[in-house]
């Protein structure tokens, strides 16, 4: 692989800031899509900015990641999209909710660049919110050592950290040696880079190492946090047990980049039943929990996203009973994603497993006729 | 104050009368700033006390909802309701401490140009002494 | 003078051997009300009168406001065979306000509500916390004082002695729970439920010393937080400041009892910016925040539900940044229902202010 | 085996084949349990996975699904897509140890009225076998 390698001084953040300023003075970009600190200095929040100097608030990695980036493109793009050619800085997992969205036609990449940047994971909102100040220094720690017990869950142990399916991508893992990469992956990101006359040819070898290195590590620990998780959740019982605090407040499926739809079905009438069922439920349980049908909820989106599922977390963060949602869609999205040997938001070319097929597949899920079976009955 | 502030205002009018009464005024060439933004409705309550904060919150200097005089509305009593409406919408603007100032209820009949040339030019002198809406440079909405 | 039922247990005890009788003798079909099995409570509608055991009524956390669930089993057709619930203040006028505006129906729900201590935060009820502070509450109900860690809105609730109930538990502002359970029967459906049940019936007088001495002092919180947090001082700014972490997740609407609309004007195509309002927006301002309408939704909110929310502080407990908003739905409610002289909840009766009007009112509005 | 226990069975039958099935049973006079409940939708592409969840959590014991064969969906690739639907819910509830068996998926083509009655008395008789659905009782879910 090959690209730009750019020597900088010490922080890689003002570097990339002064290079989209200058995209936005020579009017290559029309506006850029940003996270920036809100005003009260508590959280971050996207701003599409055309406005140079408010460039200088803004921020390339966050500490948090308070709205997935891919609804953010979603709200921008979905009626369409706006003339000028505008940039988005996210991190991958943002990058493929929006990849994933594009194909389900939400989002419109038309007149948009995607630049990824590696994440080292983000700290989860409640643990930020508690001391802002606090989850900052905690932030530079894990990004310093790319191994920390404070980010999220799912960020532990993610190892789509770096390149995935943006048009250009900016290296700063092993930065703290001067140097950053800028590796254009697309036509997109080489126009880019062709019209600030940027050398994109250069190896960067030392760079694919690192990154080699760290996915590795990170599959080691995948698998052992998978064999914890099963033992907690398989079964019924446990389950139930996961699931028993649910509120049944959708909150998870709001915030979910990839459950695009304006009226989720367990939102809709279809599950407003006569009162008369609830009573002969109760009956014939003894009992039944309200809200009900939170299993069937937590189900029934699973069954509808998971093929798209980027396991970015957003979703735990949002719960306000903690329950550990992220984890297990990952869990099963892994399982369901590898039938189909489909990676969401790695290309825009391969089509979401659930709007396609093949003629010969699956056989192992049909249940074949065995005609000799009534008569050995008999 | 900005130099040369000429403030953008929104004006939701009912279709019988106050939009009559916008009528009249210019068939009677009576002239009056062309800050005002009319916008028809059918009737006064037909304005949701959203549309008043969201055209608030996207930048007018100030908004007007007019209608016809109480016991005149086309539809009974639309505007009774519509009194309501604006008093909850100005309660909650007073509450947490935004511009009240700039929202504005009127009752304007189909035959009084003339009030509407004095009530939309008093607004809106009222709105240019005000300066222009926070709201419109305000970027975290 | 009123009809009491006295029940020589502990006032938990004694509801529950209430609701067993109730649901053995077959007057009901079911009982709506907090379940504890295991460690985590939810609320459960209970239709096997050996499950009683395990419920606990009086406890004082509130999963999701239960006005929800009731209006999402009768919001098809009224309940056909009788059940009873056993809910709090703020949850019967919730759903009392939602039944105004056609969202579900009281026919069969025998109401059981108490004086109301206050409920602690969700967030205990799932760090386990809840078990550790139980005792304490209890105690504190006794010296008729308040806890510091309950929610942010019931410190300051001054509504809670429950309106058309048809039973009404004695907790807060009784010094005797551990002793005795009184309960008073406030409707005919009530005294006879009473007789089927083995507990005395005695014409009896509320001794309201103790709840005045509460609703003193939760009126005392409620200046003081006023007083802490102005938000009629807020300003565009101010809410800027507050808002500006919100994640647009709506799930405080969510949890809202009052805003039922399925679908909200937010979450629909019409406040949708197109690309052209971003272009405009993007030249008007030089930037804009994506999504947009955080303060407006909040806003908007407090304009569309204003006027009959119960302060039930939902919206602050499931609120995954934090944000308090208890403080100013409370105020913000509080304000606009002084003006139009309603209570939500209070009497069934009585229509939605911005639904009805008189025609003579409010000559000030109009300039 | 239970012989007491009368397995509660939901059979989703696409309604140009898997319906068409049954009525050639019916038409051959072949007999199926009493206890398998048919369900005829459009297109077995067109059942959402949530219904066949729904059935599964509400208490039936097992849930088969009847389609056209490959190549014969009268909207030409239904089935393809119901497989695809059946492997991800399948996959699911295999991760989360939900016996996925309960789920079975088998083509049933119009004339094969013996191949229906089959297949509902084989699955009736793998279900009893299995016992019933734990999560019939759960009072929890």
């Amino acid at each position: 692989m090959r690209g730009a390698i750019f020597k900088i001084e010490k922080d890689f953040d003002k570097e990339i800031r002064n290079f989209l300023k200058k995209t936005i003075v020579k009017k290559f970009f029309g506006a850029i899509l940003i996270p920036c600190k809100v005003p009260a200095n508590d959280s971050y929040a996207y701003l599409l900015i055309r406005d140079e100097a408010l460039i200088e608030k803004a921020s390339i990695l966050p500490p948090v990641m308070p709205i997935q980036g891919g609804r953010v493109l979603k709200s921008f793009t979905r009626l369409g999209k706006i003339d000028a050619k505008v940039a988005v800085i996210m991190r991958p997992c943002e990058i493929r909710a929006s990849i994933e969205l594009s194909k389900l036609e939400q989002v419109d990449l038309t007149n948009v660049t995607l630049i990824s940047v590696d994440c080292p994971g983000v700290i989860p909102l409640s643990d930020y919110l508690e001391d802002p100040v606090k989850g900052t220094d905690t932030f530079k720690e894990a990004f310093k050592t790319w191994e920390s017990d404070s980010v999220r869950e799912l960020c532990k142990v993610c190892y789509n950290f770096t390149l995935t399916g943006s048009d250009l991508h900016i290296g700063i893992l092993g930065s703290e040696q001067g140097n950053l990469f800028l590796i254009p992956v697309s036509e997109k990101g080489r126009n880019l880079l062709d019209f600030f006359n940027i050398n994109y040819e250069n190896d960067i070898s030392s760079w694919e190492n690192i990154v080699k290195k760290k996915e590795d590590e990170r599959k080691i620990k995948r698998k052992e946090f998978r064999e914890n998780l099963r033992q907690e959740i398989e079964g019924i019982d446990n389950l139930l047990k996961t699931f028993s605090d649910c509120l049944n407040c959708h909150n998870c499926m709001r915030v979910c980049p990839i459950c695009y739809c304006r009226q989720c079905f367990f939102d809709s009438d279809a599950l407003n039943l006569p009162s008369t069922n609830y009573i002969k439920r109760a009956e014939n349980r003894g009992s039944i929990k309200f809200p009900p049908e939170t299993l069937l909820f937590h189900l029934g989106r699973m069954s509808h996203m998971i093929t798209s599922c980027v396991s970015c977390g957003s979703c735990e963060d949002a719960c306000p009973v903690s329950l550990p949602i992220s984890r297990v869609f990952s869990f099963v999205a892994e399982n369901v994603q590898n039938l189909f040997n489909y990676v969401p938001g790695m290309s825009v070319k391969d089509p979401v497993p659930t709007i396609t097929y093949e003629e010969e597949e699956l056989k192992e899920f049909e249940n074949p006729y065995i005609e000799t079976y009534n008569i050995q009955r008999m | 104050m900005e130099e040369n502030f000429e403030p953008r205002l929104v004006g939701f009018m009912c279709r019988w009368c106050t939009y009559q009464a916008a009528d009249l005024a210019g068939t009677s060439r009576m002239k009056y700033p062309s800050n005002l933004i009319p916008i028809k409705v059918l009737c006064s309550s037909r304005v949701d006390p959203l549309w008043v904060l969201i055209a608030f919150m996207r930048g007018a200097d100030g908004v007007l909802v007019a209608g016809c005089h109480p016991g005149d509305c086309h539809y009974q009593e639309g505007n009774y309701h519509t009194r309501r409406r604006f008093v909850l919408v100005k309660n909650v603007f007073d509450s947490l401490g935004l511009e009240s100032e700039r929202l504005r209820l009127s009752w304007i009949s189909a035959s009084e140009g003339r009030k509407f040339v004095e009530v939309t030019s008093e607004f809106i002198k009222n709105i240019k002494e005000k300066g222009p809406n926070p709201a419109k440079k305000a970027i975290f909405l | 003078m009123s009809k009491t039922l006295y029940i020589d247990e502990n006032v938990n005890d004694g509801i529950k051997k209430f609701l067993r009788c109730i649901l053995e003798n077959g007057k009901v079909k079911g009982v709506l009300t907090l379940i504890n099995e295991g460690e985590k409570i939810a609320y459960s509608l209970i239709s096997n009168p050996e499950l009683i055991k395990y419920t606990v009524p009086l406890y004082p956390i509130m999963p999701l406001n239960a006005a929800r669930s009731l209006s999402h089993i009768t919001l098809s057709e009224p309940i056909s065979e009788p059940i009873a619930v056993v809910i709090k203040p703020c949850e019967i006028r919730a759903f009392i306000e939602l039944v105004k505006r056609s969202q579900g129906s009281v026919e069969n729900i025998f109401f059981i509500s108490f004086t109301c201590g206050g409920v602690y935060p969700i967030k205990m009820n799932v760090n386990g916390k809840i078990n550790e502070k139980i005792d304490n509450f209890w105690r504190l109900i006794e010296k008729n004082e308040i806890d510091a860690d309950l929610r942010a809105s019931c410190k300051v609730c001054k509504e809670f002695i429950p309106y058309n109930t048809d039973m009404t538990i004695f907790l807060a502002g009784n010094k005797e729970i551990n002793n005795q359970c009184r309960i008073f029967l406030n409707t005919d459906r009530a005294e006879d439920f009473a007789e089927s049940t083995d507990g005395n019936i005695v014409q009896d007088k509320i001794n309201t010393e103790l709840i005045d001495e509460l609703k003193v002092k939760r009126l005392e919180e409620r200046k003081k937080l006023f007083e802490d947090k102005k938000i009629e001082k807020l300003g565009l700014e101010g809410l800027i400041d507050i808002f500006g972490r919100c994640i647009s997740c709506h799930a405080c609407g969510n949890a809202c009892p009052i805003c039922y609309c399925s679908l909200c004007y937010f979450d629909s195509q019409e406040s949708e910016y197109k690309p052209v309002d971003y272009e405009s927006e993007l030249e008007k301002r030089g930037a804009i925040r994506v999504p947009p309408n955080t303060v407006t939704y909040q806003v908007g909110r407090l304009i569309h539900v204003g006027i009959s929310c119960v302060g039930c502080g939902c919206c602050e407990d499931v609120c995954p940044s934090e944000i308090q908003l208890s403080t100013i739905f409370i105020k913000g409610s509080e304000s606009i229902q002084e003006k139009f002289n309603y209570i939500p909840g209070k009497n069934p009766e009585e229509l939605i202010p911005i639904s009805t009007f008189d025609i003579k009112e409010f000559p000030e509005v109009e300039t | 085996m239970n012989d007491s226990f009368k397995p509660k069975i939901i059979y989703f039958l696409c309604s140009w084949c898997g319906t068409g099935g049954s009525e050639t049973a019916s038409a051959f006079g072949l007999h199926y349990p009493e206890n398998v409940l048919p369900f005829r939708v459009n297109c077995t592409g067109s059942l959402s996975t949530v219904y066949i969840l729904r059935a599964f959590l509400e208490g039936a014991d097992g849930v088969v699904i009847s389609g056209c064969h490959p190549g014969d969906c009268h909207y030409n690739n239904g089935n393809f897509r119901a497989r695809r639907r059946v492997a991800i819910i399948k996959s699911i509830l295999d991760t989360l140890g939900l016996e996925p068996e309960r789920i079975w998926f088998r083509y049933v083509a119009h004339g094969e009225g013996k191949r229906f009655v089959d297949t509902a008395a084989e699955f009736n008789d793998y279900i009893k076998k299995l016992g019933p659905n734990p999560l019939k009782t759960r009072r929890d879910i």
